[in-house]
């Protein structure tokens, strides 16, 4: 088995960005939506094969083993070559979760089914009632005989209509004394009667958000992670690492391309103006990948982040709906056309970008929970 | 033209909000949008029967005379439920060119009596694309080339085309399903369409020519870009509402959302932007009721279009992010309201557009302050 | 006695221009600072003898007695004519008063001396521990035989070095079970051992504001001006018409001048992007002053104006905020330069403007109490 | 040149900090000011004597070859402090020409000392002002003609003054009490003065000519810029510390300010806006340390200039603001950074003029995303 962390950081970076430039299908790249998994398995399987479908796990799990800085490096040639993602809940989100605090049996089981894309996962983490306010959660799972018994409902679950099972944070004490305590992480199969799966139709017309319905859905007792009303802490831990790629320049860059070739090819790039705000985002861009690339550094000297990587996530989303907005007004008379707007031999999507950018304010713990996270976190403001 | 008094202006918004309620309010545009992307002739008939399309035709063409500033509260009215009809486009820029240089002809009292519909195609692509430019051309009777940007073209009886004549430009009618004319429809965000026409030999019949065209065409422009504004006016004013009633209810760590002070401040700022919007607008179209010289005319427009769009733009968005998840789904009716904003501000020039032209018209006539 | 109500707007305006057009000095026009007393006495006088110096009173007190579309004209004119308002604190603040909760006998002694400026006046509200909780105050007056003896501190009290008396809000019971109860207006007279006043400098150097200290200051009980301990709700009472007057467009309106003069000079306006940006300040301008208008139209059918009006202070302080940062932009490298800048045949201190610009948004109640209020009571938001 | 490593930086930051601390902070800025507007030859001598004017001069030259990146650092701690000595002038003008042209020349060592001061004049009024338009003359060992915005003119014992001169642009050195010499001082907000030089036969030593003095000057000004960026880096840190620590005791309404919402999200704001600008600021300072191409030198540079003075301004603005009426006397010391802050922005060009330089030499280079 390579040891990619022996590698140095350009050896590595070379390596993948070969992998991902030869062997990535053409038409698979920047997919403008989320795949379900039959459009992309035949890659999935390519990847799988290579060993590279999880790059952060250990490598006596089947991951490639990859320290922060090799992660990074790997994540950005994904992200630049404009590689799917893939269905990948399972491998971020599952897999820490079993590796970290499940049992050898569950490892053992649930591991290789997730590599493979034998099971294909969603997370059940938002409610109706719970989304910046997400420990507000009411799902109740409830213990009957071997099994846990679910009831209630989840919303945003991304692409559950094309998954097998589900993670899901689920209320078993209603009576704790905290609304934070009580909960539990709990894996579900979705296949089953008692499972509802809904789809959302976005502004744009996409159907990637599904509600979930539980009546009665049953899951076996041993698909508990973890101890029984500690999953709280679990998923916050889970999410550390997350929240640097949530901030990640990537999607701000590549709008940014799109828009300069956008206004190259219809003339707004002419204008002092429209240069004037394209000068300002492309810096507002630049700039943050300075400031990215500072915690970055962090992770590569192998400290923690803190509460202040939040910033990260607040700058680009807002700069990336910036660049969208200004995409809109390039595209002039043509700023409401749904679809691609042909400009010399570039097609661009304008409305989808904007369309894009709006959620991303939202999730992933809106803005405004950013900021008061780090008002107390990180500034010590008082309540 | 005298714009009208307060208390007619009152008395015309009730009447038109309480039709448009009674037809069902947004959720009316949100089934028409399901159905076929079209609007309904029902409806079409019913807002020519409260008099609607004639608003501002004098009374002595079959229209109610009552000026742009009447318009404006129908633009507002329809706006504010996003009625897919064409009635700003009907009374600013169909009648507005028909009124100034055919008001004998029957067309007149078809369009203001809701029997026919009639798209204007006067843009072209390219440089410019100013009427004078045309290259779309009319001769003996019949049209070749194209004309983009069609608002309408989908379901309207016919076109009123501006070309290139034998004596300078023409103003041309022709049916929508007369030989020779192809209509590209592209989707816009809203559900309707813009057109894309192409003529090759298409019959049309001549309605005027001259420098008579040009000139009707640049008002007609004016009235309809001050009534597209009124028209996003109407529709942040009902757009801030929905957000304001929603963050009232919408319970988070268990409080309303609209309890947390970044959001109340963040509403105030929507209100006052549409306050500054609202009373900005009603007092171009009353001005421009009271005005006779073109470019001040045009002038005003731009400035009532620049604020109106900055307005819908920043209420329709907050509105998004205020809604939070929920205001990204179509099932929210926010979301609809953000879909129109994005079609009306990109109609006729969007607000750093206007700017642009409001300053150069200002100083070009010696306006300071 | 002229009743200027019955004339028409456009008479009564052209008669208040021609007289601020012929008779205000010239070399007062437009002045950059507060004046004291004296740099103006000679145009006070005048005023005085034509009976204009409180445009507001009633006739009966000598005032002119105009209604509110009357009294807007007035003011109008007189910041187009750049005509002073002069120390008007009597006139604007305590005659109200007065006339509205005094009795005959402070009627028949106060009024005759603030419109002769006999008395000058300042305005003691804010503290150090008071400004935008103003309810907060602690500045004490006690009883004494047949004075208050008054102690505390008062702050940011304007032009408190040249007035001869000061009227207050003063906690008079302590022991009130809500800070807004146990607040009188008193009336007292500056020039004792008691009272201590220092000035204030400001960023921009100049020395308006004071701090006015009491140690065992006395005024006679019959200073008192109405019910004792009622004092809050008579100084909101004062507000509601003042409040139109801080959002009125004037000042915004003279910066913009100022900028299109600046930047035509100095090449500037011929930037497309200065435009740009010139034309949103001059559409803000503008678009504010048609609401403006609209607050202005009501309060002329007689109606009062609601909480709603503050949003003109809000949008106009912002708006002159940046137009002034658009001076300093347009100064280029003497954007930091102290005292006027030459071009062409105008002079413009935009350092002084920008100045300027810094307080609105905190006097008057700063604009962040503004959005509370209009949160609460305009948009009906809980609390 | 090499960057410096981290931890050399650090060590140079902690090192500078103490410094400047123990002299007395901003509170000796305000003194200084108010006493003279001048600045403290004792605090001139002591930072020469940790090594801070030759901080980026090669050791061979005598100075710690640090480069930029160290020169940042200094250029931070003495915008924390709004030290009025003309340490980024030295460094990044000063000796940044005469490292470059004259290496050799004994002003060298008494710069690095502190035992001279030499403001540059290199700018003049009307149309362009490089120094390939240089109406300032240098002929016969003399000067005639004026300059202006002279950066530290009024305690500098000298002017290296850019004119042109028989074979192209020259690079002259005058004394401050030359002949023919006048000095127009202009005071600033910070108490600082411009000033406004006016040759009429000055004799002056000639130090350099040709195009090697217009390729100097470029280098220069692009050091000068990226280290004015970090003066201005460090000067809203320290802003935000002050106003950060204000927010969190003033009281209203019984609770800190710093406890609402509005106030907070205002303040994280600042924050990341300040995480931003330094970033960036240091990341540039680094790039620049490792590249050799003038043009994109200069790009750089523009870079950190136009967001530090973003962010600057954006910083003491709203700190202002924050800490209410306060803020607007002169007694509190966030006055001061925003006085500062208004030199250093207009100083090299604000942040509208480095985006458009920054936008142009990108697109020149073509560099794309």
């Amino acid at each position: 088995m390579t040891d990619w962390n022996a590698m140095s950081d350009a050896e590595f970076r070379k390596e993948v960005h070969q992998f991902f430039e030869t062997e990535y299908p053409e038409e698979l790249r920047h997919l403008p939506h989320r795949p379900k998994f039959a459009e992309i398995e035949h890659w999935h399987r390519k990847l799988h094969t290579k060993g590279w479908v999880a790059p952060a796990w250990p490598a006596e799990y089947g991951g490639m083993g990859l320290n922060a800085a090799k992660l990074l490096i790997f994540y950005e040639e994904q992200q630049r070559g404009g590689v799917n993602r893939g269905r990948d809940m399972g491998v971020q989100m599952v897999g820490p979760l079993i590796i970290k605090f499940g049992t050898q049996k569950q490892k053992d089981y649930w591991l290789p089914r997730i590599l493979s894309c034998e099971d294909i996962w969603c997370q059940g983490y938002s409610e109706p009632g719970a989304g910046s306010d997400l420990a507000n959660l009411r799902t109740r799972a409830e213990i009957d005989g071997d099994d846990f018994v679910i009831n209630g409902q989840k919303i945003w679950t991304t692409m559950a209509h094309d998954a097998s099972h589900i993670f899901m944070l689920v209320r078993t004490d209603p009576n704790a004394p905290k609304k934070q305590q009580g909960i539990s992480f709990l894996l579900a199969p979705m296949d089953q009667p008692g499972v509802d799966v809904r789809t959302i139709t976005t502004l744009s017309g996409e159907t990637e958000f599904c509600e979930v319905f539980f009546d009665n859905a049953r899951t076996p007792r041993e698909n508990l992670v973890g101890e029984l009303n500690k999953g709280w802490s679990m998923a916050k831990a889970l999410l550390s690492f997350e929240r640097i790629f949530i901030g990640s320049p990537s999607l701000a860059q590549n709008a940014l391309g799109q828009l300069e070739s956008f206004a190259r090819g219809r003339g707004a790039y002419d204008d002092p103006v429209f240069r004037d705000r394209f000068a300002q985002a492309a810096l507002d861009v630049e700039d943050h990948a300075a400031l990215y690339a500072r915690f970055a550094d962090q992770l590569k000297r192998g400290e923690t982040l803190g509460a202040d990587v939040s910033m990260l996530k607040i700058w680009v989303t807002e700069c990336f709906q910036r660049i969208t907005e200004l995409m809109i007004e390039a595209a002039g008379p043509d700023g409401g056309t749904v679809g691609p707007l042909q400009v010399g031999n570039v097609s661009v999507d304008v409305l989808a970008s904007f369309y894009k950018a709006r959620p991303t304010t939202i999730y992933g713990g809106s803005n405004e929970i950013q900021r008061n996270i780090l008002s107390k976190a990180v500034l010590g403001l008082p309540d | 033209m005298l714009s009208s008094d307060q208390e007619d202006l009152r008395l015309l918004r009730e009447s038109a909000r309480t039709l448009f309620e009674r037809a069902g309010g947004s959720g009316r545009a949100r089934k028409l949008r399901d159905a076929s992307g079209g609007w309904d002739s029902d409806m079409i008939g019913e807002l020519a029967g409260a008099g609607v399309f004639g608003v501002t035709v004098p009374e002595a063409n079959g229209g109610l005379g009552m000026g742009l500033a009447a318009g404006g509260v129908i633009a507002e009215e329809v706006g504010r439920v996003i009625a897919p009809e064409p009635v700003v486009l009907t009374i600013g820029l169909s009648l507005g060119l028909l009124r100034r240089l055919r008001p004998d002809h029957p067309k007149m009292e078809q369009l203001i009596n809701g029997e026919t519909t009639l798209a204007v195609a006067w843009q072209e692509r390219g440089p410019g694309g100013a009427p004078a430019d045309a290259t779309c051309r009319y001769a003996d009777g019949k049209l070749t080339g194209s004309k983009a940007w069609v608002v309408g073209a989908a379901g309207s009886h016919g076109f009123l085309v501006v070309a290139g004549g034998q004596n300078g430009p023409v103003l041309v009618l022709t049916e929508a399903t007369a030989d020779g004319l192809s209509v590209d429809k592209r989707v816009q965000a809203d559900g309707s369409s813009l057109g894309e026409l192409s003529f090759s030999g298409t019959p049309a019949e001549q309605l005027a020519e001259g420098s008579a065209v040009q000139d009707a065409l640049a008002e007609a422009i004016s009235d309809v870009t001050a009534l597209a504004a009124a028209e996003l006016v109407g529709l942040s004013d009902r757009a801030f509402e929905i957000t304001l009633d929603y963050i009232k209810t919408r319970e988070q760590f268990d409080k309303p959302i609209g309890s947390f002070q970044v959001i109340q401040h963040r509403a105030v700022d929507l209100n006052v932007m549409l306050e500054v919007a609202q009373a900005c607008v009603r007092e171009v179209l009353a001005q421009m009721d009271c005005e006779t010289v073109p470019k001040i005319r045009a002038r005003l427009a731009s400035r009532a279009k620049a604020r109106a769009v900055t307005a819908a733009k920043k209420i329709t968005r907050d509105a998004i992010q205020l809604h939070g998840a929920v205001g990204y789904t179509d099932e929210f009716d926010i979301g609809l309201y953000l879909n129109r904003a994005l079609v009306l501000s990109a109609w006729l020039g969007d607000d750093v557009y206007h700017r642009r032209i409001w300053l150069d018209a200002r100083e070009e006539e010696g306006v300071a302050q």
